[in-house]
């Protein structure tokens, strides 16, 4: 049965389902209770599970994540939310040293089954320290899963397996997506980690983008079809694993490729999925060099203007296609 | 407590600053409901006591490292309300050119080394503003503003305890306003207050009612005397109050009502104002006249933020790099 | 200080467990200038009271987590010595497969979370452990050794207010051994130990001699049985002094050889059979058994180890992801 | 006049002559005095320059971080040293939302003249937590610039050039570099930044190698040429900003491209050369899949077999040759 939910509903109905179906999970985070957290993703939370499993923390990034490993050695599995994926630059050593690197120091005797959700991206005119998306560094880390939904039925099916799954896993929420709604099953469904979804299937031109660039390259396609352009749009959903086949097959059908993504173009995650094309047979059925469309090599400014023109619009999108479709 | 040094005449300048404080964020708040705002704000109404209290015991050329709550740092240090109003509205005549908006406002040339987006993300760098003083070997100091709840990040710890081991001249100060976001202190902190950390660094520790000015004011003055003079680091906490949500999309689910009102009944302003009436160093005919000039001071600020002309983005890239 | 609760048999076996720390590192740093380790190591060589006396005073089923010197915390929670040796030499036998050595070794079978190559990594780490025993409702405590260096770095502030607030089982312990790499303590600290630091945690704080074994004991055991008993978390100092360099590249041109001497002098292994023999409760024959004893078990250890496979390369990605 | 020094020699021959000529200079790190660092690249400075200028610190990287940021705001040139690339991942915070965006955000009224100083990678038997090359995420990093000399000649001209430059420098040092020697001048002279060198001209294949890469691809060169293969060699020196120009340039020439370097593959700097190519037009000139050769998807490990096969080896670059030459 599925119903219409927001993309923050969608993520707190994962989050209640795994809190009541695993008496292991709890969540941790600064003002995830009374307060609903800073985007209301937690709100009512609290009043269900209790403060022990629903469990505000002062300020202290790395301590919290240091907490989660803790716990997630010892049998729980604990989800941490990072206010602002900015945050996170003050868990890295926890995130990247510890949590990732455990299992493989200890020579697989360890588990660290937990979550990290965080709110990231541009869009809301809070400037350069609460716009990050650094998603890339992650998916540079062995050890550590990174997630990023687009749809709510995505969030809450990827966050359940993320919940399940016996790993670090690094959940990227979108906050320009949060109030964006779709069909969701009430069911607790897992959407298994590491499998891409095409979004839009389509025969010219590939676009792979991830995170907001998703449903803007959706749209951008529904403009090229009244063009005559048939786009299709592949979301690889994980980012780590990167389900490379599902983007493979994509680009060896269409021969042409936008990659579009919200962080810093360099060595943003389009970095690496124009590396695989460009490292597998693939590349021999370009008909015309890649396309990444990727935020400006810049902080995130305040100004709105200007915070548009950093991170890739809608028409940005369109012209890529357009201009691989010409080359 | 009484007006000890600071004289009638600098008291009078305190209260003006907190007039023009309070006048700049109510129509902060007013224009950020008008949706004439794209972003976010921190409000300071209540606690502007601090800011001022601290900036007057600083010299031009003391720094101060501000916080998302900052602009009554900014103003108390000194900043041009025209110019901290376009920065507001995002404008190329802002301090920062638009870029920063008001979680980033900094004014280098009032030494306001800028507001921070991140908790306790300036304390760091106010320890290297005093190594940087010390090695120069200038007599100046550096204020390092924070609010009770970055006492609980680790970048409080490893900063204070640089300062004190190379006895540099900082004070930290605390703004305690009792929550952060929706944490209450009480809850943050197992200790009563975050001046109870101060022995840890071997530094004085000092807590101060931050709803009287010049009880800020005394208790900065003899911190910032102490860094002046060599004898290092001093950590100063204010316990104070937002009147405020902590920023625009609180419920403020975490408090009452009640408790509010019990706190806007001590009004910094208010007593100020009471105080200088009663002391007969103001009439209420000058009190008037400082509280419209506060709003005047605004209002023209914000004709110049409006009739500021936008960032262009084809400059987008120009400030990335020196 | 008496041989309190422990009893003779106690006394004993914490002799024992010195014995085979002192030896098992003492045949590493032999192993080591022979050329026969790839890597880097940190010995514990005069601490061994701290690790012996705070495991005395857990149950098998407490945790630790342990710090870059962490072969005594590994013995003294009952680690296997062949699987470390194995380790120590990149066995695929050893307790991590070879894949983590000597900074890294740990045995989730003894409750030993792991010793850890990031000063002060494991603090955060272990108050999770105590709020995952305080949701699980057992009485487990957890003990996280950490130097007194790691006092300075930002996750011991955030990881013992974390545990205050929450008052949760975990005892923290510094073994301060003077010196962080070449950094004396007298001048990383503003505060005369790291014990002073308590208060800021409104925990206990309490120092002792890390050179007497019964005294580690006695107090560990005292913070243990608080954590036990749902008091909170403590904060012990055991003073003590390492004598072999910090690592294998140490000139120590940081301190004098006279005050090596003098610490050597204090020997905690040296002082215990002194007073063992003392009381009466060993014989001289009975000690040379036991250091026979040790002697043996190491030398059998590195057969183990020299005897095991190395990890085969072909299975290098496999313990990347559960 | 130029003379034999080691690599570690060459930084504190370029540390001495800064600190000699501007008084602006400071040093900080954790053992950087009377220990003379914990590769021994301070040697001596103390003694020179005094503790106040050569300052031992605490075990507080973020602080030591942040301490830098506010002398380098205030007008002081402060170098730090981090005592092993991992732990600069406790000091995320300070470097990215700090270090990096002060200037931007503040509308370009500062300037944050800072170099970060940090031995990586693997190869000494240090296992995961002692053996980073996290380089990719500060090249992810707007406002940063990151150096990777692979020289003494150049680590020595690199590091005058990133402490005269007005921008905050992560400047990484490679520990199994230290030892090696090369002519290095003696006068303080600068080699810019932001310019890639070719360490061996070549036509049939391209080598892009960063860090201890570079002589191991060296030395498969040697090999190969005795196959008669001419491989050319380039060394980007600079990480961000990148060279483009000159690696595109270089495989216009060959058609044929190997990328080695050290950190892991997915997302390691590599990515970004690979994608940098496949969205130009030196992508018509490729005669073959790009080949890259990088870490492996793991954390390091402590075995010397293990950690040798974790890492790309010069039998394996060799390797990677024929293999982009066979396709
Ligand atoms: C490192 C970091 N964590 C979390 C936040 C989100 N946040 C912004 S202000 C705030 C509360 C800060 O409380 P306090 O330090 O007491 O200052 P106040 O807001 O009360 O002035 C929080 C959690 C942040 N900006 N930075
Ligand atoms: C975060 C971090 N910074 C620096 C180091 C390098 N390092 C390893 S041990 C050490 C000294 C630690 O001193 P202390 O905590 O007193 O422990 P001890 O070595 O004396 O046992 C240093 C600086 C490290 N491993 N991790
Ligand atoms: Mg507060
Ligand atoms: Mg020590």
């Amino acid at each position: 049965m599925s119903r219409e939910l927001s993309y923050a509903e969608a993520v707190r109905e994962a989050l209640r389902q795994a809190l009541r179906g695993d008496d292991r999970v709890l969540l941790l985070g600064e003002d995830i209770g009374v307060y609903g957290g800073a985007f209301g993703v937690t709100d009512g939370l609290l009043e269900e599970f209790g403060p022990a499993r629903v469990r505000d923390t002062p300020i202290s990034e790395a301590a919290i994540t240091g907490c989660a490993i803790g716990a997630a050695l010892t049998g729980l599995r604990p989800v941490v939310e990072i206010q602002f994926m900015d945050f996170i630059t003050l868990a890295m050593e926890q995130l990247v040293l510890q949590a990732a690197k455990v299992r493989f120091m200890f020579g697989g005797r360890a588990a660290v089954p937990m979550v990290v959700r965080t709110p990231a991206g541009s869009g809301t005119g809070a400037a350069a320290q609460h716009s990050e998306s650094l998603e890339a560094w992650f998916a540079h880390v062995p050890g550590l899963k990174v997630v990023a939904p687009t749809t709510p039925a995505d969030a809450k099916g990827l966050l359940l397996a993320s919940i399940a799954d016996d790993n670090p896993v690094i959940f990227v929420e979108h906050k320009l997506l949060y109030r964006t709604r779709g069909p969701v099953p009430e069911e607790p469904l897992p959407v298994p980690l590491g499998r891409a979804d095409v979004k839009r299937a389509g025969t010219d031109v590939t676009v792979v983008a991830t995170g907001v660039m998703v449903p803007r390259a959706l749209q951008a396609a529904e403009q090229l079809a009244a063009e005559g352009v048939s786009v299709e749009v592949v979301d690889p959903r994980t980012l780590r694993p990167l389900d490379a086949e599902t983007i493979l097959a994509s680009v060896r059908k269409t021969g042409r490729v936008v990659v579009a993504y919200e962080a810093v173009k360099t060595l943003g995650i389009g970095a690496e999925i124009a590396a695989l094309i460009a490292e597998s047979d693939a590349l021999f059925h370009l008909q015309a060099p890649i396309v990444r469309l990727a935020g400006a090599e810049c902080p995130i400014p305040y100004n709105r203007t200007l915070e548009r023109a950093a991170v890739p619009q809608v028409e940005d999108i369109a012209d890529g296609v357009r201009r691989v479709l010409a080359a | 407590m009484k007006t000890v040094a600071s004289g009638a005449a600098q008291t009078t300048a305190m209260l003006r600053t907190m007039l023009l404080i309070r006048a700049f964020e109510e129509k902060a708040d007013e224009l950020f409901a008008l949706g004439r705002v794209h972003g976010t704000m921190h409000l300071s109404i209540g606690q502007e006591a601090v800011p001022v209290g601290v900036c007057a015991a600083l010299r031009p050329d003391d720094y101060i490292l501000s916080t998302h709550r900052g602009h009554g740092h900014c103003l108390a240090k000194g900043a041009d309300v025209r110019r901290m109003m376009a920065e507001f509205l995002g404008k190329e005549t802002g301090y920062c050119r638009g870029r920063g908006g008001s979680m980033h406002i900094a004014d280098l040339g009032t030494g306001n080394l800028g507001a921070n987006g991140i908790v306790g993300g300036g304390l760091p760098i106010s320890t290297g503003v005093g190594l940087s003083i010390q090695l120069r070997q200038t007599d100046q100091v550096c204020v390092a503003f924070f609010g009770e709840g970055a006492a609980a990040e680790g970048a409080f710890h490893e900063a204070l305890n640089l300062a004190a081991i190379w006895r540099l001249p900082v004070v930290y100060v605390c703004e305690n306003n009792q929550y952060a976001m929706s944490m209450p202190a009480r809850q943050a902190l197992p200790v009563e207050g975050v001046a109870q950390r101060a022995a840890a660094y071997a530094m004085p520790g000092v807590t101060v009612d931050g709803m009287d000015v010049l009880a800020v004011h005394a208790a900065a003055a003899e911190a910032v005397a102490r860094a002046r003079a060599g004898c290092g680091p001093s950590l100063l906490e204010c316990v104070t109050y937002r009147y405020k949500g902590h920023s625009k999309s609180d419920r403020q689910r975490y408090r009452s009502r009640e408790e509010v009102e019990t706190w806007r009944r001590r009004d910094p302003i208010a007593a100020l104002r009471a105080r200088l009436l009663a002391e007969g160093a103001l009439s209420e005919a000058d009190a008037a006249q400082l509280e419209a000039w506060a709003r005047a001071a605004v209002a023209e600020a914000v004709r110049f933020a409006e009739a500021s002309p936008e960032p262009d983005p084809g400059t987008l890239l120009d400030e990335v790099y020196a």
